[in-house]
C-alpha cells in the first residue's frame, strides 16, 4: 500500500438530510483536527428539516477543508465528492475539481432516485461517460452494511441508517487515519443501546476494511499542520459565541442572563448555553424577541449580565427596545447571527446584509458600538470584546455573525482563563456616612459612561425611562437646549469608545501599496488567502479586517489614504462601502456576492487583478 | 439624611415619595392609587432600596417617577416582560408592574399572557380606565363596543377584553379586581396581593375624568354604589344591595339574584365564596359582560380566585443550583477547553 | 385547462392540490391534515378562488403553498393579524388561518386573542404538536413542564398554556379540539368550524416524529385511545372507555368518573354536553392539567363551546354603509374644500 | 382711533394647557386666513394632557404669523406675547423681539403662580424693572370674565372657562378682525348649551369692547395677502395627509384601509379619517403597531389600499413586516410622523431623525422608496404621490411627516378633484377563453413591478410569501444564483422609480452658484426664507428641496456639482448628509439643531453667511 503526501484537502460530503452527512462530516473533521490538521468547515443546510428524500431541495452538504498547512477557507471547490445519491451529485458536481475523486453509493442511484434528481429518463451517470473526467468509486452501501450486520438481530430500518459509518470508515482508510475518535463518540452516543454501538463500530470497521481489501488506490496522507504551537480544539462559530458569553460573564463578575427566541442560524447558541446551567448560566426562551430582550433588559438593570440574540428578522422586531437600552445606558449585548434576507429570505443560508440594520434599524438619533467576528473562533474573541464595550461603556452593543462562521468549525488555540482580560463593571456605591454624595443616575466618568446603580443597594434608588432626560439627574426633561445636550453627549459616547479599542492593524500585507482590501466578518479567510496568494505572486495589495463598525478605528481613514485603491468584498448589496464612502468620501470599490453562500478565493482574486492600477 | 440613624424609624409614606412633580390632570383617579401604594408599602415593610416598580408607556406608566424606590418607565406594553427578567435574575426583590389596559392588553398582551402562564411572583396593577389616556382618548381593548372616543366617532365595534377572564383563561393563580375610590377596599387588595407567592393581577377601575369620566361612576357613586357592587369574600356567601338584602345563588351553572327578605332564601342557600375554585371563578369573572345570559348583575369587587402554584423564578434557580451542584468542580478553563484537544509542540 | 367545461365538474381534493411538492418530513401528521382539508372543501362547495389561506411561519406553515387557492405565507406570528386586515375588506372570502403552537401562541399570542375577541369570521387551524418544529426541536408554549428538549437540557421550567382555555379567556366563540390520526372526526370539526359564523378555533393535536414523537400517543394509539379520550357531543351524555362504560358526572363544579356498570349510575345521571354553556365549556376545557383537583379524566375531542356573536367585518361593514348612507352626496371635493374657504381674486 | 398698517405679524399665546390655549391660537387663525392673510403656525404641547398648572412644564404655547406678504415659517420670534400666566412669561419671553408687546393675565401671577413659576420670592416680572424693553398691557382676566358674566347664572368654573374668549376679543380688536367666524365656531361647538354659546360672545365681544374702550393703542391693519388667485382653506399637516389619502385611494379607484395604533403625534391621521366612513374610508384600531402593518398588507392582498401609520417608536416595530410587504411586492403606504427621539424622547416635540430608519430599519437588502413632506400643504401632494408609488409599483412606500409640520396650520389652495392625478393599478386579468396566458405571480412589466391579483378572481389563486421566491413564478427557491438575481432586481425596481418622477427643481436662487442649500421635509420654509433673503442680498445661494429621498431624482448629483458648497440643515444629527456623501462623494456641510424645535430663519442665514466662500 502506498501513499500520497497532501498539503491540503478538501472533501465534500452530500447526501439527504436523513443521511447523516452532517454527522459524518463533523467526525472526520474532529478526527482530521485531533491529529493535528488545520480545518475549516462549512455545512450547508436545506430549509426544511427533511425535504423530500432524493429530491435536490433535499441535499444537505458537508464540505471540509484540512491540511498540513494554515487554512483560512473550506476550499474554493473540492477534491473528493461523497454523495449518497443521485440529487447529491447533480447538486454538487460543478463544485468537484478536474479530476478529482467520486465517491458515490450505487444505492442512491436507482431509478426513482435519478427521477427525483431531474434526470432525463434512462439516464445514469454513473453508467455513461459523463463523469469520465473524474475518478469515480461506486459502492453499493445499502448491500454491504445490511451484509454486515446480517447477524445483528437489528431490523433492516436500523441497518440503514449506519450507512455512513461505512463511508465514513472507508475515508478515514483513505486518508490514514484511525477510528479511535468516532468509536469513542458512538460509545457516548448510544450510551443506553450496546446494540447500536456494536452494529456502528462494525460497520465503521466494515468502511475500513473495505478499503484495506478491495481498493487499489493509494491512501493519501495529510500531514499535520505546523500551527502555532499549543494546545487546540476544533470549535464552531456558534459554540465560540456561546463560550465568549460564558468567560466574558465571569471576567466580568456577573451572572449571564441570555433571553431569545429561536431562529435559525442562532438557535445553536441557545442550545450551547442552555448546557452550562452549573456554569450558572440562565438561559431565557421567551415567547418572542421583544419579551427576549426586554428581559435582557430587566436582567442588565438587575445587574445581571443581559445578552440576547437573533438573527435578521429578530433583529428587526428589537428595534425598539434597543433605543430604549441605548437611552437606559444599560449594558446589553445583542448578538445577530445574519443570515440570507429579506424578510424570511434564507433561512439556512448565509448573508452579511443586516449592517446597516445594526447601525441604524431604530428611530432617533441612536448610534451603538457594532463588533462583527470574522471567523468561528474569532466568534470568541470579538463577543468578548463586544461584552467588555457594553459593560465597561454602560450601553448596548451589537455583534454581528453570520450563518456561515457560526455553523463553520475550525482548531482553536483556546486561551487559559488567566489570560482572558478581566472586565470591569463600576458600579454606583452605596450612600454611607464615607460616600455621602449624593447619588445622580446619570453623572459620567471619563469615558462618558454613567454608573450602574443596581436595585437592592441603599440610597441608590432611582428612576430611569425612555423619555428624554436631564442630564446628570436623569429627570425626564423636555427643556430643547439639554435635549442637544444629550443627543451629542449620547453620540460622543459611542465614538469615544474608539479611545478604548486598538489601532486598526494590517492583516497582510504592506502598509501602503496599490490596492486595499477592506472586509469585515466572514469573507475574511477568503480574502486572506486571496492577498496572501496574490502578494506572493509580486502584487502589491494589502488586507485590512474591521473588527470595529461603529465606531472605526480611529486610524482607519489615514490607512484607506495609503492605497491607490479600496476594495470591499461582501455578502450583500454593498453596505460596508455606504459607510466609508460617507465617512471619509474614498471611492471605495465594491464587490458582492449575494448567492448565500461565502466567497471563493479566486472570486475574490479575479476582481483584485480587474482592478490592479496598471 | 442620615443614614445610621434613618435605620431604626418605621417608614412612613412620604419616604416612599420621590421628589419629582406629580403631572397627573388634576382630578384623575391615579392620584389616589398612588397614594394607596405608598401608604401600603410601610405596612408591608419592605426597605425602598428592594423595591422596583417597572412600568410601560400610558399616563399609569408615569407611576414609577413618583415612587422613592428603584423604578423603570420602560416602552409601550414591554414592564411586564422587563419585569420577567429581572425577577428571574433577583428573586429576592420586590416588584412591582403599573400598567394601563392598553398598555397591558392591547400593545403587550402577548407578555401579559406568558407572564401569567409563567407565574413569576410579582404584583401586576392594571390601571383600568377603559380608555388611552396618554395618546388623548382612543378606546381601549376594555372600552365598551359602541363607544364613541376620537378614534370611533361612529362608535367602537371592537367586542371588548373581560382582563379577569383573559387572565383566568391565561392561568393566572390571583386575580383580583378593585377601584381609585374605595381606598380602604384597594388597601387591602394590595396587602393581600403583595402576600400571594406567584403573579398578582389585580385590576383597579381608575377614572380619567379627562377623556372618559364617570365610566365606574355606579360603582363608586354612594347613590348607586351598593346596588351594583359586590365585594367578595373568602367564605362569605354573595350579598349586596342597599341593605345587604340580595344575595346571589347558582341555579347549576347560572347566577341568580334573590331577595334576601321577600324571597324563601336564607344565607345558607346563597353562593358562597371560593376564591380556590376555579370553576366558579370562571362564572364570578363573567358578571357583566353577558347580561342575556344572566341578567343584569353587580359588579364584583374583590379575590376571585388564588391558587398556589409553583413561581417561575424559583423552578429556574433550582435548575440551576441542581446542575451547579451536580458538575461543581467545572471550571471555565475546562469549558474552553471541551472534551477533545490536542496538542502542537 | 379548459375553462368554460371546468365550472359544470363538482370540485375534488385533486383541484385543490398545488404543483408543489409537499416537503415535510415523511411521516409527519401535517400530511394527514392537508390530506383531510383537500377533501373537505369541495364538500363545503366554495369555488377555489374564494378561498384564502394565510400562514405564519413554521413546519405547519407552509400549508399555503400546498394549497390550489389564494395563500401567504407571511412572517412569524402574524398570520391572524393579516388574515384580520383581508377579512376586515373582504367578508366574502373563505380565510383559513394555518399556524402553530409556537406560531399563535408563542409569537403570535397578542394577535391571536384580539382575532378571537374581534370574533371575525375565519377558521384557524392550530398544529399544536407541542414543539418547535422548523426551528429543530425547542419545548413551545404548549410543552409540558419538565419537557426535555434542545433548549430545555435540564427540563422546561415553563408551565405550558392551555390553549382551550386561553381561547375561552379571550371570549373565543367557538373552540374546539381534533387530532391528526382521526381523519374522520377532524372533517366533521372542520365542517362545524366552517359553518361557525365568527373565529373558529380548532386546535388539532399534530405529531412531529421528528423531534416530539408519540406527545399525543395514548390518543391516538388504539391500545389506549378509549380510556383517554372522550369524544363530546352535542346534547349527549359523556361517556367513554374501552366498552363505553365510564361516564363522567358533575359533582358540583368537580367531573367526576363513574363506571356505568358497577356504580348505581345511569346515563340520564350524567353530564349532558351542551356547547352553548360557557361555564361548562370552561370546566371542560380544563380537563388534564389540574389531576391533583380532578384525578385523571379523559382527554375531550369535539366542540367544547359555541357562541352566537356579530362578526366584526360585518359591524365594521355595516357602519361604513349607514355613514355612507346618512352623508351620502358629499364629493370628495367638497371634502378638500372643508368648511371655510376664502377666494383671492 | 389711528391704525397702523404691517406686513406680518407673530403672535404666540402662552399658557397652561387648561386654558385653552390651543383653541384661542386657531380660532385667531381661522379668522386671519379666512380674510386673506397668509398664515403659518407652531403649536407647541407639553408632553403631559394636563401637566400641573401654573408649572413651566405645563405651559402649552401656540405661534401664529400672518401677513399680506407670502409666509413661510411661524416666525423666528413673535411680535406679540400672550400670557395666560407667570410660567408661560417665563418660559417664552426669550422668544419675544425687543420691542415687542406683552399681553398678561394679571390673574396669573399671584404669589402662588410666581411661586410654580419658579420666580424667586417676592419678585413679579410684572412689577419689576425687568420688562421695560416691552410694551405691557394688563388685563385682570378673571375678574374681568366673572362681572360680564354675572347675570349669566353660570357657576364660577364655567365662567372661568370663557376666560380665554376675553383674550381673542380683545387681539380681534387689536388686529382689527370681526368676530363672526368665532361667533359661528361657538354656535357649533356648544350645540346643546345655549347657556355657554350666550356667555362665551358676551365674553368674546367685553374683549374687544375692552380693546376700543380702555385702550390708548392703535390698531394694526395686517392687509390680505397676495396669494396666488384661487379658493382657499386653512389646513393642518395630518388633515392634508389624511385628505391626501382619501383623494389618491379615490383616484386609483381603491378602497382606503387605515390600519394604525395611536401615537402621537400621528393619531391625529386616524381621527380624521375615521370621520371618514362616509368616503367609505375603512379605519382599524389595530392591537398594535405589528398587527396593525400587517392588517394593511392584508387589506392590500385582497385588493384594498393599505395605509399604515405611527411615529418613530412605532416605525421601529414595523421593520420586520416592512420587509415582508417588500417581499411580497404588494401596495402599502407606510406613514412615519416623525417626533423627538430616541426611544420614547421627546413625543410631542419635532424631529427628522428617523431618515435613515426609513432606508435601513429592516434586515437584509430592502431598499424601498423613501418620500417626504415639506410644509402642512405638501403633505397632501407628497402622500398622494406616494401612494401613486405604491400602487404603480406595487411596493411598500415610506412617508415621512413630522410632528411640525403635522400640527402646523397654513392657507391652502386645495385642488379640484379633476385635476388630480389618476393612479393606476395594474390588475392581473381573470383567466377566460380569450386570456389564455398562465398566470405567473412575478412576472414584471417594463416597470419591473409584477400584476395585482386579486382573491375572488379565477384563475389566478397563487401564493405568496416571505422567503426568497423564484423569477416569475413566485415558488420557493432557494437556488444561489436566482437569489443574487431576486436581490439585484428588487433593488433595481426601487430605484426604476426614478424614471417615474420629475427630475430636481430648484426651489430659489438660480442654477449654478456659491452655495447650495439642500433640504429635506420640515425646514423647507425656514430655508426658503433664508436663502431668499440673502438672494435678496445678492448671495449667489440657492435652495433646493427633496421630496424624493429614494431613489434620488436622477439629476441631483448633476445639481450638486454645479455649486462650490453644499449645506444640508437637517432637525437631526445628519443623515441625509450621510447619504449625500456617499452617494456623491461630495463633501457636504451638515447644519443640525436637535432641540424639537424648527430652524428659525436666522440660523440658517448665519450658517450660509458663515460658509460662504470669498
Ligand atoms: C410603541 C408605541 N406605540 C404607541 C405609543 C403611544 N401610546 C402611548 S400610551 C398609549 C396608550 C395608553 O393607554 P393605557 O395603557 O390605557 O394608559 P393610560 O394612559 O390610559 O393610563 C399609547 C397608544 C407609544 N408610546 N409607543
Ligand atoms: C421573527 C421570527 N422569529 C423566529 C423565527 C424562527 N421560527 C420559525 S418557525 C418557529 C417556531 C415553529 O413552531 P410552531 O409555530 O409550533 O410550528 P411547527 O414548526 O411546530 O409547525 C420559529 C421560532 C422566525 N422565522 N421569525
Ligand atoms: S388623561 Fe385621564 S388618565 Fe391621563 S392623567 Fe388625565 S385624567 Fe388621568
Ligand atoms: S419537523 Fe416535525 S412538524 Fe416539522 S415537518 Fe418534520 S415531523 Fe413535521
Ligand atoms: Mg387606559
Ligand atoms: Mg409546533
Amino acid at each position: 500500500m502506498n501513499s500520497n503526501i497532501k498539503e491540503e484537502v478538501t472533501i465534500l460530503f452530500a447526501g439527504d438530510s436523513g443521511d447523516g452527512i452532517q454527522l459524518t462530516g463533523s467526525q472526520f473533521t474532529n478526527t482530521a483536527a485531533l491529529l493535528g490538521n488545520d480545518i475549516s468547515t462549512f455545512p450547508n443546510f436545506p430549509a426544511e428539516i427533511r425535504a423530500p428524500q432524493g429530491t435536490l431541495a433535499g441535499v444537505s452538504g458537508f464540505q471540509l477543508h484540512f491540511g498540513s498547512i494554515e487554512l483560512f477557507t473550506p476550499g474554493d471547490s473540492c477534491d473528493v465528492l461523497v454523495v449518497m445519491n443521485a440529487a447529491a451529485l447533480k447538486a454538487n458536481l460543478k463544485q468537484l475539481k478536474k479530476g478529482g475523486t467520486i465517491i458515490a453509493n450505487t444505492d442512491g442511484f436507482d431509478s426513482k432516485n435519478l427521477r427525483l434528481a431531474n434526470y432525463p429518463d434512462g439516464i445514469n451517470p454513473l453508467e455513461n461517460e459523463s463523469l469520465d473526467n473524474f475518478k469515480v468509486t461506486l459502492i453499493d452501501l445499502t448491500k454491504l452494511t445490511r451484509e454486515c450486520l446480517k447477524d445483528s438481530g437489528l431490523g433492516t430500518k436500523d441497518m440503514d441508517r449506519s450507512k455512513n459509518m461505512f463511508i465514513l470508515g472507508y475515508i478515514y482508510w483513505l486518508y490514514n487515519r484511525n477510528l479511535d475518535n468516532t468509536i469513542d463518540f458512538l460509545k457516548a452516543k448510544f450510551k443506553k443501546r450496546q446494540d447500536l454501538i456494536d452494529a456502528n463500530i462494525k460497520v465503521l470497521q466494515a468502511g475500513f476494511n473495505f478499503g484495506e481489501t478491495c481498493e487499489s488506490t493509494a491512501t493519501i496522507e495529510v500531514k499535520p499542520a505546523k500551527l502555532e504551537k499549543g494546545t487546540y480544539r476544533s470549535i464552531m462559530g456558534n459554540q465560540a459565541t456561546a463560550l465568549g458569553l460564558i468567560a466574558a460573564a465571569q471576567k466580568s463578575g456577573l451572572t449571564l442572563f441570555y433571553g431569545t427566541y429561536p431562529i435559525t442560524p442562532a438557535s445553536d447558541i441557545l442550545h450551547e448555553l442552555s448546557k452550562y446551567k452549573n456554569h450558572g448560566v440562565k438561559t431565557f426562551q421567551a415567547e418572542d424577541e421583544i419579551a427576549a430582550i426586554c428581559a435582557s433588559i430587566g436582567a442588565s438593570f438587575g445587574g445581571s449580565l443581559g445578552v440576547t440574540a437573533s438573527s435578521g428578522p429578530g433583529i428587526a422586531l428589537k428595534g425598539e427596545a434597543i433605543g430604549l437600552a441605548f437611552m437606559l445606558e444599560l449594558p446589553l449585548v445583542i448578538v445577530n447571527v445574519q443570515r440570507g434576507g429579506p424578510s424570511t429570505g434564507l433561512p439556512t443560508k448565509t448573508e452579511q446584509a443586516d449592517l446597516m440594520q445594526a447601525l441604524y434599524g431604530r428611530n432617533g438619533e441612536a448610534s451603538i458600538p457594532v463588533i462583527a467576528a470574522s471567523t468561528p473562533t474569532d466568534c470568541f474573541d470579538a463577543v468578548f470584546e463586544a461584552t467588555r464595550i457594553a459593560v465597561e461603556h454602560m450601553t448596548p452593543v451589537i455583534f454581528l455573525s453570520d450563518g456561515f462562521i457560526a455553523n463553520g468549525a475550525e482548531p482553536w488555540k483556546f486561551p487559559k482563563s488567566s489570560d482572558l482580560k478581566e472586565i470591569k463593571p463600576v458600579f454606583a456605591k452605596e450612600y454611607t456616612s464615607e460616600n455621602k454624595e449624593k447619588f445622580l443616575p446619570y453623572k459620567r466618568d471619563e469615558k462618558l459612561s454613567r454608573k450602574w446603580a443596581i436595585p437592592g443597594i441603599k440610597g441608590l434608588e432611582h428612576r430611569i425611562g425612555g423619555i428624554e432626560k436631564e442630564h446628570e439627574t436623569g429627570n425626564i426633561s423636555y427643556d430643547p437646549d439639554n435635549h442637544e445636550f444629550m443627543v451629542k453627549l449620547r453620540a460622543e459616547k459611542t465614538q469615544k469608545v474608539a479611545d478604548y479599542i486598538p489601532l486598526q492593524a494590517i492583516d497582510s500585507g504592506k502598509d501602503k501599496g496599490k490596492v486595499l482590501v477592506l472586509g469585515w466578518g466572514s469573507p475574511y479567510g477568503a480574502i486572506k488567502t486571496a492577498v496572501k496568494s496574490l502578494i506572493s505572486e509580486g502584487y502589491e495589495v494589502s488586507h485590512a479586517h474591521l473588527r470595529y463598525l461603529n465606531p472605526f478605528p480611529k486610524n482607519l481613514g489615514e490607512i484607506l489614504n495609503n492605497f491607490d485603491k479600496v476594495l470591499i468584498p461582501e455578502i450583500n448589496d454593498g453596505q460596508l462601502v455606504i459607510l466609508i464612502r460617507s465617512k471619509y468620501l474614498k471611492d471605495a470599490i465594491r464587490l458582492n456576492k449575494i448567492k448565500g453562500l461565502p466567497f471563493t478565493v479566486d472570486e475574490i482574486k479575479s476582481k483584485i487583478i480587474e482592478i490592479y492600477p496598471n | 439624611m442620615n443614614v445610621e440613624t434613618n435605620i431604626q424609624k418605621p417608614l412612613t409614606a412620604k419616604d416612599f415619595t420621590s421628589d419629582q412633580e406629580v403631572r397627573w390632570c388634576p382630578g384623575c383617579g391615579d392620584y389616589s392609587i398612588l397614594k394607596q401604594v405608598q401608604s401600603v408599602l410601610p405596612e408591608i415593610g419592605l426597605k425602598r432600596e428592594e423595591i422596583v416598580f417597572i412600568s410601560g408607556i400610558g399616563c399609569s406608566s408615569r407611576f414609577p417617577y413618583y415612587m422613592e424606590t428603584y423604578g423603570m418607565h420602560s416602552i409601550h406594553g414591554r414592564a411586564t416582560a422587563i419585569a420577567s427578567g429581572l425577577k428571574a435574575t433577583r428573586p429576592e426583590l420586590s416588584v412591582w408592574i403599573i400598567t394601563g389596559d392598553g398598555d397591558a392588553m392591547s400593545i403587550g398582551g402577548n407578555h401579559f399572557i406568558h407572564l401569567l402562564r409563567r407565574n413569576f411572583n410579582v404584583n401586576v396593577l392594571l390601571f383600568n380606565n377603559e380608555i388611552y389616556g396618554l395618546t388623548k382618548g382612543q378606546y381601549s381593548p376594555t372600552s365598551p363596543a359602541g363607544k364613541i372616543t376620537k378614534s370611533s366617532p361612529h362608535g367602537s365595534v371592537d367586542h371588548p377584553f373581560n382582563p379577569l377572564a383573559l387572565t383566568l383563561g391565561a392561568d393566572g393563580t390571583f386575580i383580583a379586581r378593585s377601584m381609585d375610590r374605595d381606598p380602604k377596599h384597594l388597601r387591602e387588595i394590595l396587602l393581600r396581593a403583595n402576600k400571594h407567592q406567584g403573579t398578582s393581577m389585580v385590576e383597579i377601575y381608575q377614572n380619567c375624568n379627562v377623556f372618559n369620566d364617570g365610566a365606574f361612576e355606579i360603582f363608586t357613586e354612594k347613590s348607586s354604589k351598593k346596588n351594583e357592587t359586590i365585594f367578595i369574600e373568602q367564605g362569605k356567601p354573595l350579598i349586596f344591595g342597599e341593605n345587604n338584602d340580595k344575595g346571589i345563588k347558582l341555579d347549576g351553572f347560572k347566577p341568580v339574584i334573590v331577595d334576601l327578605k321577600s324571597d324563601n332564601v336564607s344565607e345558607n342557600d346563597l353562593w358562597i365564596h371560593d376564591e380556590n375554585d376555579r370553576g366558579k371563578a370562571s362564572i364570578l369573572v363573567r358578571f357583566f359582560d353577558n347580561h342575556q345570559a344572566t341578567g343584569h348583575l353587580p359588579r364584583p369587587f374583590g379575590i376571585f380566585y388564588q391558587e398556589d402554584r409553583s413561581c417561575y423564578e424559583d423552578d429556574f434557580k433550582m435548575q440551576i443550583e441542581k446542575a451547579s451542584m451536580e458538575k461543581e468542580n467545572e471550571s471555565l478553563d475546562s469549558l474552553l477547553a471541551g472534551r477533545n484537544t490536542w496538542t502542537i509542540n
